[in-house]
């Protein structure tokens, strides 16, 4: 039952998005949503055998690694595809207000996001390093193709940067898996890591593997392609990218970090990946406060947000595993809120120029509201998710005595206050009445539509999500790296 | 030193030289050929390495299709963009030059240390491979041992596709450089050719099953007859994809979701192929998905028509 | 002394107290603003509901039983709601001034935008202020504290405009940053002696640590993050500018809210956390005295300087509330009631004059000093409750301040600390020095031909602004002319002090 | 000096000069040339250390290289359908982040 | 019952004051019967404890504190009659003041624990000033601030000793206070309370309120805050800081010295004044000069006996002729010849001649004075100095006759609470000693001893009019004017706030076009590309070196 429920998270997408493509635009709705929903059940049935200790894992056409793939799911893998599925989820909804299925763009849209939706689940149940390859191809150019949507000039320069990127460091994690495959035989990441010795080989091609991922991570320095590639695609397509495109590729280092790392215990390394994550809060947060477009600030907010991902690499303990999982998880959801907040907003405003929001709160009350929700959770303010992990991830810094890191997420969070609450603070202040655009009272009042409850919904589940953590926390307990104990 | 290795490092520097030329040359279309002669020149190092398959779909898929949509693209962005003249960054290229060195060094030497394990993945083919009723290890690889790699690599040419379309926005599908049909050459050349194209195709796809040749290379030659008749104008390329249109771009994938997922209900591990019909079914239509959607890439078009309709 | 444990029975009750006006504050906002009537209704309903919960807790913490309703937020680190005396007494305090202040918010705002904005975040405020009341350990503590700091923010910028706006900056900055120390000290404190309900006596005590610098820097961590909320220099500078929000705002964020639940808290982390012996054998209670003592001069000297009324409160709020602190830090039994039982009597006293000093700004435009003359003239009710709860501050007999007053003197001689009744002195010479000039000039001086501004609203509007000052300058009497008897504010100060020293 | 070696240097030297050439090119086409480089170069490394069997290269590594191929020149199609779409729009045909501004 | 009528009835009128029209009407006729209540409790010796208010209160009228209870009775019931008829302007200001401060008077009475004390002292102390500002001029604001800046300063010292009582015993019953094993250990306390109250009894340098405020308050309100309110001062350094059973041998001495010198210098300052008021307050400063005295000889009597009835008949016999005079003041006592001789007769009463009142308290100050001399504390100096003080009472009460004659309106009736408050103070001191045992029988020597400081007045006056030299003129309050003078000068204007720029704004756009260029810079792919490798290359050492 379980292992065929794993197909399912699959292949309900894909077949959903064939359908789509061939069906008429009248059927697109309901096959969509039928096939995301489809994945709820699949992953409910996996979530029961995994809480039931055991790991779900199918050898695909019965061939086991090395010969074939499998896939695997363990309670990390799984909190990812939940994560998955409550994100797709919820855009899905806004979606279906911002890209109607009858236009020219939803027409365009939906058959990709169910590819990369089918894609980014086979992705988190996949452990084999070229499959993974292929998957991260698969989501990168979706990605893409969607952030280029829109037609804007902007978006498809930032689409172009990002592919290029993006194909780049595929190349590297490449080359590094041919590497690998050379030397172990083997694509499985485990067992490559119980085959793979030390020596320049393993150092050349982990480097070349984790470069690669830093890029599609968007780790500081190398995140540049983000901020516009997020900042510019539509609402949904920004919700998907910085609550889930970027963390696959986190999910994946991870994986190769913990799991296959058994040449990886190295504190070095760890410790410059950590200090790449305290640059990229840092600096993410900063360059965020200074940004004068809405979208802009949020997508440099992923961008801090992602360096807290990186601390767990220093950190190296189920204290700061559970943080940071839970941490991509709550960020996952808040900032997905937080983009479809912002679109809303850009679309009821027709600009998302800071200047722009003042008085927004008036009008558009269930965007900020829902903006400021999320906000909360990046801020890591209780009692929200963002702040069950700000703690645990104290907690795991403190019991390590990384003064550093503990200076570091503690800074991060108050800079975040400072871009959360500017939004919210102009949407709150009176516009004076010279510098008005339009006159209070003649402008509708935003519509509680689709669009509105998605953005909202996605928040106020950032806020549960603190309230309601223990039972996350003990599905990422069972997906807890070797060597680790909850 | 055999003779054979001499050809194999004259090989090499050609290689490295031709990649350097591209990189770095001044005329844009003129690296482009040179880059499909590199391919060309890689196809050979395929052949060399004793992988004809790979041979086989390098100089199709790699030179040939790739070196075409790069021209047809020159051709679209128009020789006026043709590359401005840049503020040269020596010190930045120098430094690139530096990093890029000690990585080559580094990969280098980190693969020249390799040692084949005895029970690599490739071993574990070969004995399983009798199993399975295919007789090329290839083969059985990509459609029954690794299917959900070739699964999803079909996924990415579909949204690779849908990619282009997306990006081709509402604008008339691209102008296609017409050679005119009433070449005598050009005529005839197609009357025969595309029989003949279809006949190949069909061949390479039943012989991949035992021997080089399978889906991939069928589609590179089915693909290079459709080029040749976009670019005759036999067949015009359309704004709007027609139902059938859609229906062939995603056969190939569909046919190994609905194989592939179908397994699952009979009792099998998912992707699992219960019969060599199977494979056929999915080879044909991975051939027919592959080829038209390289061809509409080609034609940057969301649907083709015969020229008389 | 020796702290136990002590036995909690598992109710849903405070929890519900909890809820009841994050509910009510949800059904406001998703109300929409045109859903007048349905909204007061909803208000008043929700806040009598409170009360009469919060009555209904203190009659089962009468009854000798501590309700308690715990689960875990993360796992190892329960989110504890408990309702022991203490939690009772800053209750039914908050909800009893809820009601109050709701009815005069409504009256105050009745021509505001923005109301429904307005009365949801004010019931966050209030479910936030319930949860640190009820709060059973320092993580709900925390918990509640941020949201507090959330919910009461946009009602600091509620006019939004550009002063709010930065006042609500300032507001921030202090806070978080505050917070952000809290949490570190939280943190700190659980990987040293790992989670700890509040028990009487000090829950440290009951852990064996020798571990003097971590728990000085630990103490000082958190203190910080509740000195900023309880306004002690030099973290106070956000709560005058803080004053640009509506009037009962200022009313609930002064008398109610965030600058007690500061002091609060610093009961909290003093009584229950490292207990008072513990906290003196630390040097840390002499340090948060002194501390403590600064404000309440400095506070008061300011707030001789200022010209607009609302500052001259907000600095005397600043000075008052460091009496609490000042009680605990000194210790003793006497001592400690006076800070606890100021906890209620500073509320009652200065939500008064918030409500005062709002009325004035609204009905005749009065927002200086040196506007008040003959002001008894036109709103006598109004002079009269800002009259006493000013005499209240002051510390004079028979008014509520004179007994937190009493034995928090009292209790500085009981242990010793003499020099504390001079700081006591000063602040009631300062106090009289800036309050009795406004009496004055609100009785005595002759009124102005025309009044600077200000509206005249309906008869109700004016009953709602005058009624809640009325009441709780009643209240500021009451507590003090009833001060022994039962249940009144003082008594269950002693008994809760009974729990903490022996 | 075996084969296997002459190919995994050139191929080195190969990838070498597409991530050079990807790095200071300007003319997006010819980055995207030097990205095919690169990935050829990456085939060819695969092929090489992943070793031989009884019956020829390994299979695997052949049908690796075989997906790679195809999943290339995929992005190669799209990333060129982009480009000319791009170059289309904005006339330019680099990706200098000072022409992002107003763009 | 009767303790609490005397306590509530006038916040009662205090209630009906602050209502204009009927009510406030009835509240000021009700204003004699509220201060008369507190007869009640002397009758009836009722003990109230009330433990529910404030922080528990126990009234009660104690036996020595009898005459402060009829004088406070006797003199707030007459002037309040008085003031019935005469007071004009903002009348509810004034009852208020008016009732709350016999509310607090009538508190500091029955108190005997040390809460309720100090609440009736703070009312008294506060609702004074309503009656020092009826007059709403300049002057009178003036002597209200200056009244409540004291007021203050000495309530911070009482507050201190208060606190400091508290902290020691709690809300202590103050009949304990003055038992030995309660009143050792608490110097600290005693002095503060000596010298809070001191200002409330006008204590040189303490007095300068006395003279401003006093006088310029209406004529009723004059009488008892001179007459009886200071009382209450007097009330908290009997109540609060006994010391009597205490060894203070050592303090003694000067207090005596403090007491004298407040007699002459009162006395003094009060010949240079030209204002009947006026010098009528200096002449109180004067007696309570004295009664510092009789509270030094406290010191020496175990049990308080002697000095204790020297303070009470002190108390009295100065409350009643005090508030008399000063009644006077408002019935152009020059106007006729009886009215002559009904401010004569409490003049004379207080410059203590033989058979008055004054002569009474006088007789028994010498013997607690005596006391201390016998026992070898104080010295033998002290007693003639005590005598001398009525040879400078009698000189201001020459002055006070002499300006009193000058106010010679016939149209300003003769109130009969003026003539019944003259008779009360020529009686009741004499009535209260006779119940308590303490007559003094007529003797030659008594009579002499009283009458020659008298003489030697005479004769001073008789020089001083020979020599015919004006008379030094101070201004009223003395060493305050000048401290006014010398606090304007150093005032500084307070420094307005200025507004702050909003720097952040300025600083975060700053901050942002320098990231947005780096940004820019960055984006670029050849320095993208750059990063990478270096990424790149330093994991790669750090993985070599790890």
């Amino acid at each position: 039952m379980a292992p065929d429920a794993l197909a399912v998270l699959v292949f309900a997408p894909l077949v959903a998005a064939l359908a789509v493509i061939v069906a008429p635009p009248r059927a697109t709705t309901a096959l969509a949503l039928a096939g995301i929903a489809l994945t709820a059940p699949a992953l409910w049935v996996v979530t029961a055998a995994v809480l039931g200790g055991e790991v779900v894992e199918v050898a695909l056409a019965g061939a086991a690694p090395p010969l074939g793939i499998a896939w695997r799911a363990d309670g990390f893998s799984l909190t990812m595809a939940w994560l998955t599925f409550v994100v797709v989820a919820f855009v899905s909804l806004h979606a279906l207000a911002s890209f109607p299925s009858t236009s020219d763009a939803g027409r365009r849209f939906w058959p990709m996001w169910l590819i990369l939706v089918a894609s980014v689940y086979a992705l988190f149940l996949s452990a084999d390093l070229f499959n993974l390859y292929v998957t991260l191809e698969l989501v990168t150019l979706t990605a893409v193709a969607m952030i280029a949507i829109g037609g804007a000039p902007a978006a498809m320069r930032a689409a172009m940067r990002y592919l290029l990127l993006g194909l780049m460091a595929s190349l590297f994690y490449l080359l590094a898996t041919a590497l690998l495959y050379g030397q172990t035989g083997t694509l499985d990441l485990y067992q490559v890591g119980e085959r793979l010795g030390e020596g320049a080989l393993a150092t050349t091609a982990l480097a070349l593997m984790i470069t690669g991922l830093l890029v599609k991570s968007a780790i500081v320095p190398l995140h540049v392609w983000l901020p516009a590639a997020h900042g510019k695609a539509p609402g949904p397509v920004s919700a998907v990218l910085s609550a889930l495109v970027v963390k696959v590729t986190l999910y994946i280092l991870i994986r190769l970090w913990f799991w296959a790392g058994g040449a990886l215990d190295d504190g070095l390394a760890a410790f410059v990946l950590g200090l790449l994550g305290a640059v990229a809060i840092v600096y993410g947060s900063i360059a965020a406060i200074v940004q004068t477009r809405l979208k802009m600030l949020v997508a440099y907010s992923t961008v801090a947000q992602l360096g807290y991902v990186m601390l767990l690499f220093p950190l190296a303990s189920t204290a700061a595993f559970r943080a940071v999982t839970f941490h991509v998880l709550a960020h996952g959801v808040a900032k997905a809120a937080m983009f479809l907040a912002a679109a809303n907003l850009l679309a009821a405003l027709g600009s998302d120029r800071l200047q722009r929001l003042v008085g927004a709160d008036q009008r558009y009350p269930v965007n900020v509201l829902a903006f400021a929700l999320a906000g909360v959770s990046i801020m890591g303010l209780p009692p929200s998710g963002g702040f069950v992990a700000k703690w645990m991830l104290l907690e795991a810094a403190w019991q390590s005595q990384g003064w550093g890191w503990v200076a570091v997420i503690s800074a991060g969070s108050l800079l975040a206050a400072v871009y959360v609450f500017r939004v919210v603070a102009l949407a709150y202040a009176q516009p004076r009445p010279a510098s008005s655009v339009r006159r209070p009272g003649t402008t509708p009042r935003g519509r509680f539509g689709a669009t509105s409850v998605a953005a909202l919904a996605l928040a106020v589940l950032a806020i549960v999500l603190g309230i309601a953590s223990a039972p996350v926390l003990s599905l990422i307990d069972l997906g807890l790296p070797p060597g680790m104990a909850p | 030193m055999t003779v054979g290795v001499v050809v194999d490092m004259m090989l090499g520097l050609a290689l490295v030289a031709l990649s350097l030329r591209v990189v770095t040359g001044g005329s844009l279309f003129r690296d482009i050929v040179l880059f499909i002669l590199f391919g060309l020149l890689v196809a050979l190092s395929w052949a060399r390495l004793g992988a004809p398959d790979l041979a086989l779909a390098e100089a199709a898929i790699g030179a040939g299709l790739t070196g075409a949509l790069m021209l047809m693209a020159y051709r679209s962005i128009g020789a006026d963009t043709e590359e401005r003249p840049v503020r040269r960054r020596p010190g930045v290229a120098l430094v690139v030059a530096v990093l890029t060195g000690s990585l080559v060094a580094v990969i280098g030497l980190a693969a020249l240390g390799i040692e084949r394990v005895p029970d690599a993945a490739g071993d574990a083919v070969l004995e399983a491979l009798p199993g399975t009723g295919l007789g090329n290890a290839v083969t059985g690889v990509l459609l029954v041992f690794r299917g959900l790699d070739t699964m999803l690599e079909m996924a990415v040419l579909l949204v690779a596709l849908l990619g282009a379309w997306t990006v081709l926005g509402d604008a008339r599908p691209g102008r296609v450089h017409r050679v005119d049909r009433r070449t005598p050459l050009v005529g005839s050349l197609l009357t025969v050719v595309a029989p003949i194209t279809l006949l190949v195709a069909v061949h390479l796809l039943l012989a991949g099953t035992d021997a080089p040749g399978g889906a991939f290379q069928a589609c590179a030659v089915l693909t290079g007859c459709g080029v040749l008749m976009v670019l005759t104008g036999t067949l015009r390329p359309t704004a709007v994809a027609g139902f059938a249109t859609r229906l062939l771009v995603v056969a190939g994938l569909a046919a190994f979701v609905l194989v592939g997922a179908g397994a699952g209900f009979v009792g099998h591990a998912p992707m699992t192929l219960t019969g060599t019909w199977a494979v056929y079914l999915i080879e044909t239509a991975m051939m027919l998905s592959i080829a038209l959607t390289m061809t509409l890439l080609f034609a940057r078009a969301r649907g083709l028509r015969g020229e008389g309709s | 002394m020796t702290p136990v444990a002590i036995e909690t029975t598992l109710h849903p009750l405070p929890l519900v107290v909890v809820l009841v006006s994050l509910f009510a504050g949800l059904a406001i906002a998703v109300l929409g603003e045109h859903q007048q009537r349905l909204r007061t209704v909803l208000n008043l309903a929700a806040a009598v509901v409170k009360l009469a919960l919060v009555l209904w807790i203190a009659i089962l913490v009468v009854g000798g039983s501590v309700p308690e309703f715990r689960f875990a937020l993360v796992p190892g680190f329960d989110l504890v709601l408990r309702a022991d005396s203490v939690s009772v007494l800053f209750a039914s305090l908050s909800a009893a001034l809820w009601l109050v202040t709701t009815v005069y918010a409504i009256a105050y705002l009745h021509r505001s935008s923005n109301r429904a904005r307005f009365f949801g975040f004010f019931s966050i405020c209030v479910t936030a202020t319930m949860g640190i009341a009820m709060a059973g350990n320092l993580l709900t503590f925390f918990v509640f504290y941020e949201l507090l700091t959330l919910a009461t923010w946009p009602l600091v910028v509620h006019t939004g405009s550009r002063a709010a706006v930065r006042a609500g900056r300032t507001y921030l900055v202090y806070t978080l940053g505050g917070s952000a120390l809290f949490l570190l000290g939280l943190i700190w404190l659980y990987a040293l002696a790992g989670p700890q309900d509040f028990i009487a006596g000090g829950s440290l005590a009951l852990v064996d640590l020798d571990e003097t610098r971590a728990l000085q820097a630990i103490f000082v961590l958190v203190a910080i993050g509740m000195g900023v909320k309880a306004a002690i220099v030099p973290l106070h500078a956000w709560l005058p500018r803080a004053m640009v929000a509506p009037a009962p705002v200022s009313a609930l964020l002064h008398a109610v809210a965030v600058v007690k639940a500061g002091a609060f808290g610093l009961v909290r982390l003093v009584e229950d956390v490292f207990g008072a012996s513990l906290t003196s054998d630390l040097g840390l209670a002499q340090a948060l005295a002194v501390a403590a003592s600064i404000t309440i001069v400095y506070g008061s000297i300011v707030a001789l300087l200022q010209d607009d009324l609302k500052k001259l409160l907000a600095y005397s709020t600043v000075s008052q509330v460091s009496y609490i602190a000042l009680g605990i830090a000194v210790g003793g039994a006497l001592a400690t009631v006076g800070g606890m039982v100021h906890l209620v009597h500073q509320g009652v006293m200065k939500i008064t004059m918030f409500f005062c000093a709002g009325t004035f700004a609204t009905l005749l435009g009065v927002t200086r000093i040196d506007q008040l003359d003959g002001l008894a003239r036109r709103l006598p009710w109004s002079a009269g409750a800002f009259s006493v709860a000013a005499l209240g501050m002051i510390g004079l007999p028979p008014l509520a301040g004179f007994v937190s007053k009493w034995y928090l003197g009292a209790g500085a001689v009981a242990t010793g600390q003499l020099w504390v009744v001079g700081v006591l002195v000063a602040s009631t010479l300062l106090n009289a020095a800036y309050f009795l000039p406004l009496i004055a000039r609100m009785w005595l001086r002759p009124a102005p031909e025309r009044w600077p501004g200000g509206t005249t609203p309906s008869r109700l509007v004016v009953f709602g602004l005058v009624a809640p000052a009325l009441f709780t300058a009643f209240c500021t009497i009451a507590f003090g002319v009833l001060a022994g008897s039962s249940y009144s504010p003082l008594d269950w100060a002693t008994e809760i002090v009974r729990g903490y020293v022996p | 000096m075996s084969t296997e070696v002459v190919y995994v240097l050139a191929a080195s030297a190969v990838f070498g000069a597409g991530v050079y050439g990807l790095i200071v090119a300007n003319h997006l086409m010819r980055k995207l040339l030097a990205l095919n480089v690169m990935s050829s170069a990456v085939f060819v490394t695969m092929l090489t250390v992943a070793g031989t069997t009884p019956e020829g290269p390994d299979p695997v590594a052949q049908a690796l290289v075989l997906t790679g191929i195809v999943i290339a020149v995929a992005a190669t199609a799209f990333a060129l359908a982009l480009l000319v779409r791009l170059v289309q729009e904005t006339g330019l045909v680099s990706l200098r982040a000072k022409d992002d501004d107003g763009a | 019952m009767t303790v609490a009528v005397a306590v509530v009835l006038p916040l009662f009128t205090a209630l009906l004051a602050t209502r204009s029209g009927r009510p406030a009407a009835l509240g000021r006729r009700l204003a004699p019967f509220a201060s008369a209540a507190l007869l009640l409790p002397l009758l009836s010796r009722e003990q109230a404890d009330w433990q529910w208010a404030l922080l528990g209160l126990q009234l009660g009228i104690e036996p020595w504190v009898t005459p402060y209870a009829v004088l406070t009775a006797v003199a707030w019931s007459l002037a309040a009659w008085f003031a019935f008829d005469t007071v004009t302007g903002d009348t509810r200001r004034f009852w208020l003041g008016w009732s709350f401060s016999l509310w607090g008077m009538v508190l500091v009475v029955l108190a005997q624990s040390l809460a309720a004390f100090y609440l009736g002292y703070v009312a008294v102390s506060l609702a004074a000033y309503l009656m020092i500002v009826h007059a709403s001029s300049d002057a009178a604001w003036r002597a209200g601030r200056i009244y409540l800046v004291l007021a203050f300063a000495g309530e911070a010292a009482i507050v201190s000793g208060v606190l400091v009582l508290a902290g020691f015993y709690g809300n202590v019953e103050l009949a304990l206070l003055a038992t030995p094993e309660f009143a050792a250990g608490l110097e600290a306390s005693r002095a503060l309370l000596l010298v809070g109250f001191a200002v409330k009894l006008g204590i040189v340098p303490l007095h300068v309120w006395l003279p401003l405020a006093h006088p310029i308050a209406p004529v009723p309100a004059s009488a008892i805050l001179s007459g009886v309110i200071v009382k209450a001062g007097l009330l908290g350094w009997l109540k609060l800081a006994p010391v009597q059973g205490i060894d203070a041998a050592a303090a003694a001495p000067w207090l005596l010295a403090l007491g004298l010198m407040t007699a002459f210098a009162g006395a003094l300052l009060g010949l240079t004044q030209a204002k009947l008021k006026t010098v009528l307050a200096y002449s109180t400063i004067s007696q309570m000069g004295l009664v510092l005295v009789a509270y030094a000889a406290l010191a020496f009597a175990a049990d308080g006996g002697v000095a204790l009835a020297a303070l009470g008949l002190l108390a009295l016999h100065h409350g009643l002729t005090k508030a008399a005079l000063f009644l006077a003041c408002g019935c152009a006592p020059g106007a006729s010849r009886a009215r002559s001789l009904l401010l004569a007769l409490p003049a004379l009463s207080l410059a203590a001649a033989p058979l008055t009142t004054g002569y009474l308290a006088k007789t028994w100050l010498k013997r607690a004075v005596d006391t201390g001399i016998e026992l070898g504390a104080l010295p033998d100096v002290a007693y003639t100095l005590v005598a001398l003080s009525s040879t400078a009472t009698a000189l201001i009460m020459w002055r006070a006759w002499r300006l009193a004659m000058l106010q010679r309106d016939e149209a300003t009736a003769l109130h009969p609470a003026w003539a019944l408050l003259t008779l009360a103070a020529l009686t009741v001191p004499w009535v209260w000693a006779a119940q308590a045992g303490l007559l003094v029988a007529p003797s030659v020597s008594g009579s002499w001893a009283a009458t020659w400081p008298l003489l030697l007045a005479l004769a001073l006056v008789v020089a001083a009019r020979a020599t015919g030299r004006p008379g030094l003129r101070l201004p009223e309050g003395d060493v305050v004017v000048w401290a006014e003078r010398l606090a304007a000068g150093t005032r500084a204007p307070a420094a307005p706030s200025a507004v702050r720029a909003p720097r952040t704004a300025r600083f975060r756009g700053r901050l942002g076009r320098f990231l947005a260029a780096a940004e820019s810079g960055m984006r670029e792919l050849p320095v993208v590309g750059l990063a990478m490798l270096l990424v790149g290359v330093v994991l790669w050492f750090v993985l070599w070196l790890g």
